[in-house]
């Protein structure tokens, strides 16, 4: 099916399923429950589960078959977000050129960074990506204010009028795809449960599959086998006749336009860009999802961005008000007891749970979480096949 | 010309941080092969070393005050500190003054323990894992101390000053033959601190016996493995000394600018550009870069630089970044082969 | 006039002659050994003729075109294919696709984006590459991780990995380093029937003089970074210079 | 808390009540209006007994401490609001709507975000408010840049803001929003309040060297100093800007002594204040002696919490705040008694600032009968109150900015305890640091509000 192996083809049916079902899904607690709180399926997550999963799809195509570590993919991330709310503020509201013109934007700036930095591999090659980026958030907080809005970032404005939207004098844009808003939602109340369906978040979805498509069909094509070889061993490529630079360029130019692709994607929902997207820390955090989730496997960086982002919405918003209403139940001393045990680590705390969730995932599963569902999966198929040793007897072994 | 001095001494005061903690990062990759992301916690460790030892001196019982009040109107509880009462108020708060200094010796043993935990809890498993996953599980670290100190001890920078005698400043052109030459007093004991315990790493290195063989795995960790010395041992022993390092450095450092929790990742990006510049594994190429990353980072927050240059100081350390990495492929000193797969 | 033709090359390390003024010349479809005590300057000549070093001085023609300053791919394309002494293969990809990563390298030349096509569409180098395997008996392992391979095999895959290239001039660098003599006789026997068979031009860097007596229709023997002689097996046998060069070396 | 999560869906629960037996809810499409709730045309209207506000502060970040103390006093005023407590500055509030009963009667509900002083994070943070917890409004925040994204997110999606601590001219300023409110003072109104106490202390014949932090609330705050000191006579030698990651100042300070500027000015805020603040007295800047005067050191915008950080080295130094807890006003001395029996320690200007706005949020929506964001919004707007520790004060409808008194404030010098830190040395009165909504440095004429959005 298009192109892809049974196996593949699967895996992007799985995905599919769950991009149309993700509202459903992910809001499993009905409505006013305890446990609503841990519901992740409002648009702006949601959004971001995908955006960020492209981000991290990006990020894997270059880390998980190259090999090579770079430190600064938010530089890209970023530009693509300026340069999409310029189209937005400048030429039009509709999404579609200003996503096209994030993607062109990072991809050039991923040309020149690459260009510059892959004359260097390993660590160095990290700390020049690194510094690029470092100076890209520094310029943009600072100097470029004029351009970039420095710490206010750019939002659209009532003043802005995009050449080819009508707008009424004094109305604030809003993003939309050929007059779908991407604040549109459609609302389904079943029993205590509410799912929303939200324009922007399908549309948002859709452009991952495109991209997740694309990075399965580069991950079993020719370039990419050429992309694991340079991870491989590039002194046997070179001598194989093959130039890796080109290839390596290639790589990190198109993970620069999927980073672009996300920030164009984040501007397009929600239409705000700020500096610190491009910090450090928040390339760093693309590091994260995809060694959390699975380097170079093709679904887990998309788990590894669902976790992380998941964490940083949920568990940062329960406060102690809501601990002391979960475990109400229990007699009062030890509802404070309770409480006090777990008040470290939510709020305020979450940045420890999710230090804590890196180091355990690191220590037990150096796979990423895609090692964990295979490990769950060989589980329970051994205990499947222990259950039916008499089939297993018949059939040969493969 | 006193610009031109007083920038080199900032830069010299700036380097010594960041080259004492390149230098440890640096004796860890080199022996231990691990790349500690968590190497700038130690540091921010070390300097809460000294919040923790001012608070202890000062742990203090309330004595009400009938003649003010708190800002409730009620009585006022003054906190007087146990030191008061054992030494007299001024002998008490002379201890309490010294505090940093102190923590000196406070933090040897503390920075030893975590260092030992640290080395054989977690790094010691990560040994022949691929260099990723130690960045992510130290990295995992450092997020993880930072949060604790934070739950104790807050957001905000807590001020831990130097002794008074050494808080001011004095005329240090005087001493070199220029003219208005005003510099704190504590910058020139932290320069110096820097320079004895460089030195203290370098002829440790050079002239004991674990120094060689630490040299030598430096170079050639097989087969140092292959002598039969007790590499483990003495990898915890490293990474116990580094930790020390990074941890002094830390205590030093508390009176210059107050610590506070983030302090150790703010470090750390930046001690990882000058190990890097420095060349990978080597020690005197993260002192040399360290030095030199200061006094350029000095220079270009110049007035007229910035005039002429808008921005260049925010950018500097990174640009020099890649300039050098451009033009020297391993850095100022690196190693070939070192970190380049 | 030979297919690979090196003349007065010179190549220094700081103060050091590592080759001066080597002149060797191969015939096409002839085994042409290079020889030489340790230090004699055979591994900076391979160097020098794969791109891996630019000699100071002198030229290296291959083919009627000049190699010098060409990078390591770029002479790979001209048609010279190097085989290392410890192998270098692709330990993290299957058998299958380390024969493959050529194949494409010798259709598409030195980068294509085939970001888009299918691996599995490319019957035809498939069709090559296994058959190739056959060829040197690992048919049955095309589907192990490179890097799980013996010594052996990994040697033998290097192997397939420049034959599947057809390529004009196979550099082989101490192709039976560490071997038992048992693997050497086949490895012999295997290159012979390469170079009957395929036509295929060798240059071999080797120590084993039975290795190198069973093979080579012309040995160079260099010292100190000079050819000492050019000559037939034969004729080098009985040459009074080499064996002092190779008794000198064991007198120090 | 339980319950609090139905607010928002309240009308889709009463339509999945409906068609309840047959088990589906009838679906309906909104466009453009996203969370417009077709019965009363506003976002996240409330339904039920209840209304949700949504507290979004950094809880993590070099702002968390503050973003601490905004919780404690949004904590505090949601117990007031309900009812609980002493009721805090509600007696002494000027105006008398507010009785104990929640919100329009609706009980007070509410949910917590951590902004990590980023604005994507704060915006992430206030859009699950919005959506996720049915917010209909949402407030707080440490910082200018924090505070413009989140305001902007407000006027979009059709709820109000009130915005907690922001200093930068730009909030209210060439960013104002019609959706968006501000209690806290400006970086102009620092200037003017700051510049005749500067110039009554140090004299008029001043060089002054600015240290600026190289962003937007830097540039506002230098801007305003610069214009209001040297309308006193005087003189800016030198503006430097610092970058905000900039930790170790020394390299800024030390150039200072090579030039005949006789005052420091340090325009910075949190971590940079306590840190350029440090260098600068273990320079000796405080000894020096330039132009045969005294050298002094200006700190525009003090915080009480943040000056703890720099320790003895804010003694005699000069700066203002929005709020003090010293004050002896009626509402302030409420305001600190109820505070401070219940945390144990003195509220901060942002634990003020942001009690007085959910308050001041609470008060509009009564008096306006209508939690509409248009109908808040036109209760606020030209709104004279009194009695919430700032004496009389002006929300005023142009640009949405508060006006009142400002102190200005000095380091102590013996300081009783640890919270004791600063002292008023002047209230400059609010004529003084009025300006009108189009001054050049507010964005001049044009600066809009916009209109107000509802969501619908």
């Amino acid at each position: 099916m298009l192109g892809l192996n049974a196996k593949d083809a699967g895996l992007f049916l799985l995905v599919t399923i769950m991009v149309i079902l993700a509202p459903l899904i992910l809001n499993p607690f009905p409505e006013g429950s305890e446990l609503a709180q841990f519901n992740a399926g409002y648009p702006d997550l949601m959004q971001r589960f995908v955006i960020f999963g492209i981000f991290a799809i990006g990020f894997n195509i270059l880390f998980g078959l190259t090999g090579y570590l770079s430190f600064g993919h938010a530089a890209f991330l970023g530009v693509g977000s300026y340069a999409a709310i310029w189209m937005m503020k400048l030429l039009t509201l509709n999404v579609i050129p200003a996503i096209i013109m994030a993607v062109i934007f990072a991809g050039l700036f991923a040309l020149l960074v690459g260009f510059v930095s892959l004359r260097r591999s390993g660590i160095y090659f990290s700390i020049l990506t690194l510094a690029f980026a470092q100076m890209s958030y520094a310029l943009a907080y600072s100097v470029l204010t004029p351009l970039t809005g420095g710490e206010t970032g750019l939002q659209i404005k009532s003043t802005d009028s995009p050449l080819l939207s009508n707008l009424a004098n004094g109305e604030i844009g809003r993003a939309n795809l050929f007059g779908l808003e991407m604040g549109s939602s459609f609302e389904w109340g079943v029993g205590n449960w509410l799912f929303t369906f939200n324009a922007g978040y399908y549309i948002a979805g859709i452009v991952m599959l495109m991209a997740f498509y694309m990075s399965i069909r580069i991950f079993r094509s020719p370039f990419g086998m050429m992309l694991r070889a340079v991870k491989s061993n590039q002194q046997r490529m070179n001598y194989t006749g093959l130039n890796s630079k080109p290839y390596t360029l290639a790589a990190f130019v198109i993970s620069g336009m999927y980073a672009g692709l996300a920030g164009g994607l984040l501007v397009a929902m929600d239409t705000q860009v700020g500096p610190e997207r491009m910090f450090w820390t928040a390339s760093g955090e693309v590091v994260l999802m995809s060694i959390l989730g699975g380097v170079g496997t093709l679904i887990g960086p998309v788990l590894g961005a669902g976790m992380i982002k998941y964490m940083e919405n949920i568990i940062s918003k329960i406060n102690d008000n809501i601990l002391h209403q979960w475990f109400a139940f229990l007699p009062d001393g030890m509802e404070d007891f309770v409480v006090f045990l777990i008040h470290p680590f939510i709020g305020k705390g979450w940045h420890l749970t999710l230090g804590l969730v890196f180091m355990a995932v690191v220590i037990f599963l150096p796979g990423g979480l895609v090692e964990g569902g295979q490990r769950i999966g060989r589980l329970f198929r051994r205990k499947k096949r222990d259950g039916a040793v008499g089939d297993a007897a018949k059939t040969p072994a493969e | 010309m006193e610009v031109i001095v007083l920038q080199v001494l900032n830069g010299l005061d700036k380097g010594s941080a960041y080259a004492l903690i390149a230098l440890g990062l640096t004796l860890i990759f080199g022996t231990l092969g691990v790349v500690n992301f968590a190497h700038g916690a130690l540091f921010m460790i070390g300097a809460f070393c000294a919040v923790t030892l001012n608070r202890i001196l000062s742990l203090s019982h309330e004595v009400i005050d009938p003649d003010k009040t708190d800002f409730l109107g009620n009585p006022l509880a003054v906190n007087v500190p146990y030191v008061y009462d054992w030494f007299g108020e001024a002998a008490g708060q002379g201890i309490i003054n010294w505090s940093v200094p102190l923590a000196l010796l406070f933090s040897i043993p503390i920075m030893i323990i975590v260092g030992i935990a640290m080395e054989r809890g977690l790094i010691k498993h990560f040994y022949k894992r691929p260099h990723a996953d130690q960045i992510l599980v130290t990295f995992g670290l450092a997020i993880v101390l930072a949060e604790i100190i934070k739950y104790y001890y807050g957001a905000n920078p807590i001020p831990t000053p130097a002794p008074p005698a050494f808080s001011g400043s004095f005329d240090f052109g005087a001493l070199i033959g220029l003219e208005n030459i005003i510099y704190p007093y504590w910058r020139i004991i932290y320069f110096s601190f820097a320079m004895i315990i460089i030195a203290a790493v370098f002829a440790f290195l050079q002239f004991t016996t674990f120094g060689m063989v630490v040299r030598a795995g430096m170079v050639d960790r097989e087969t140092v493995g292959m002598l039969g010395i007790n590499i483990d041992k003495r990898f915890t022993i490293m990474f116990a000394i580094a930790a020390c390092v990074a941890g002094l450095a830390g205590v030093m450092y508390a009176p210059i600018n107050s610590p506070d929790y983030n302090m150790g990742m703010h470090f750390l990006v930046l001690s990882f550009v000058v190990v890097v510049v420095g060349g990978m594994g080597s020690l005197p190429g993260a002192v040399l870069a360290g030095f030199l990353l200061g006094i350029l980072e000095s220079f270009a927050s110049l007035g007229v630089v910035i005039d002429l240059l808008p921005g260049i100081n925010q950018i500097i350390i990174y640009l020099v970044a890649i300039v050098v990495l451009l033009t020297r492929p391993r850095g100022l000193m690196g190693r070939k082969g070192v970190m380049e797969e | 006039m030979g297919i690979l033709e090196v003349k007065g090359v010179g190549k220094r390390f700081g103060g050091l002659a590592a080759l001066s003024d080597v002149t060797l010349s191969v015939e096409e479809n002839s085994v042409h050994a290079i020889i030489g005590p340790n230090g004699a300057g055979k591994s900076t000549l391979l160097n020098c003729l794969v791109g891996k070093l630019i000699p100071d001085t002198g030229s290296v023609m291959f083919d009627g075109q000049s190699v010098l300053g060409r990078k390591p791919h770029e002479i790979n394309q001209m048609g010279i294919s190097r085989v290392f002494q410890t192998p270098e293969i692709f330990g993290d990809l299957t058998v299958l696709e380390n024969i493959m990563i050529p194949c494409f390298a010798k259709r598409d030349g030195a980068f294509r984006m085939h970001a888009f096509e299918q691996f599995s569409h490319e019957k035809e180098l498939i069709e090559k590459s296994e058959h190739i395997l056959e060829d040197v008996n690992m048919a049955d392992k095309k589907d192990m991780h490179a890097a799980s391979m013996s010594r052996g095999d990994k040697r033998r895959l290097e192997m397939a990995m420049c034959l599947v290239q057809d390529p004009k001039l196979l550099l082989l660098d101490e192709p039976t380093a560490g071997m038992a003599r048992a693997d050497t006789n086949n490895t012999i026997d295997l290159l012979k029937e390469i170079n009957e068979k395929r036509k295929i031009t060798m240059a071999i860097i080797e120590h084993d003089m039975h290795v190198v007596f069973s093979l080579a229709q012309r040995i160079t023997v260099l010292a100190q970074g000079t050819p000492l002689v050019e000559d037939t097996p034969d004729n080098i046998k009985g040459n009074a210079k080499v064996q002092e060069a190779y008794l000198g070396e064991s007198q120090n | 808390m339980s319950k609090k999560n139905l607010t928002r869906r309240g009308v889709l629960k009463t339509g999945a009540a409906g068609v309840g037996a047959a088990g589906l809810a009838t679906p309906t499409l909104f466009t453009g209006a996203v969370w417009a709730d077709g019965h009363t045309g506003f976002t996240n209207a409330p339904e039920g007994d209840t209304v949700t506000l949504g507290f979004n502060v950094p809880q993590s970040g070099p702002y968390a401490d503050e973003g601490a103390d905004e919780l404690r006093a949004y904590e505090l005023a949601v117990e007031h609001l309900n009812g609980g407590g002493d009721g805090g500055m509600i007696p002494t509030f000027s105006s008398k709507t507010l009785e104990g009963n929640g919100i329009l009667g609706k009980k007070v509900e509410y949910v917590t975000g951590d902004t990590q002083t980023k604005s994507d994070a704060a915006r992430a943070s206030a859009k699950s408010m919005i959506e996720k917890d049915g917010a209909i409004m949402i407030t707080g925040g440490s910082s200018s840049g924090v505070a413009v994204a989140v305001q902007a997110l407000c006027q979009e999606a059709g709820v109000i803001f009130m915005a907690g601590l922001t200093h930068s001219n730009d909030t209210t300023g060439k960013d104002r929003k019609a959706n968006g409110f501000r209690h806290f003072f400006n970086s102009y109104m620092s200037g003017a309040a700051l510049a005749p106490v500067l110039a009554n202390a140090y004299g008029k014949d001043r060089k002054a060297y600015h240290l600026t932090a190289d962003y937007n609330w830097g540039y506002t705050t230098e801007e305003a100093v610069v214009q209001a000191t040297e309308a006193m006579g005087w003189e800016t030698v030198n503006a430097v800007k610092t970058p905000l990651t900039q930790t170790d100042f020394s390299s800024y300070v030390a150039p200072v002594l090579q030039t005949d500027a006789d005052i420091l000015v340090l325009n910075h805020y949190g971590g940079n204040m306590i840190n350029s603040l440090t260098s600068a007295v273990q320079f000796g800047l405080r000894d020096k002696v330039a132009n045969g005067k005294n050298f002094e050191i200006v700190v525009p915008l003090y915080s009480r919490l943040m000056a703890r950080g720099a320790g003895a080295n804010v003694k005699g130094i000069f700066g203002s705040t929005n709020w003090h807890w010293s004050l002896t006003d009626a509402g302030s001395k409420a305001f600190v008694q109820s505070f401070g029996t219940k945390y144990g320690f003195p509220p901060s200007q942002a634990a003020h600032t942001t009690y007085v706005q959910t308050l001041l949020y609470a008060d509009a929506v009564n008096r306006a009968g209508s939690f509409n964001p248009c109908a808040v919004a036109e209760a606020l707007e030209d709104f004279e109150f009194d009695g919430l520790g700032n004496g009389k004060t002006l929300y005023r409808g142009a640009d949405h900015q508060c006006f009142k008194d400002v102190l200005v404030v000095k380091g102590k010098e013996n300081p009783t305890s640890e919270f004791d830190l600063l002292e008023v040395v002047e209230v400059t009165p609010v004529d003084q640091v009025t300006y009108d909504p189009d001054h050049p440095q507010m964005g001049g004429a044009e600066a809009t509000l916009g209109s107000c959005n509802v969501g619908a």
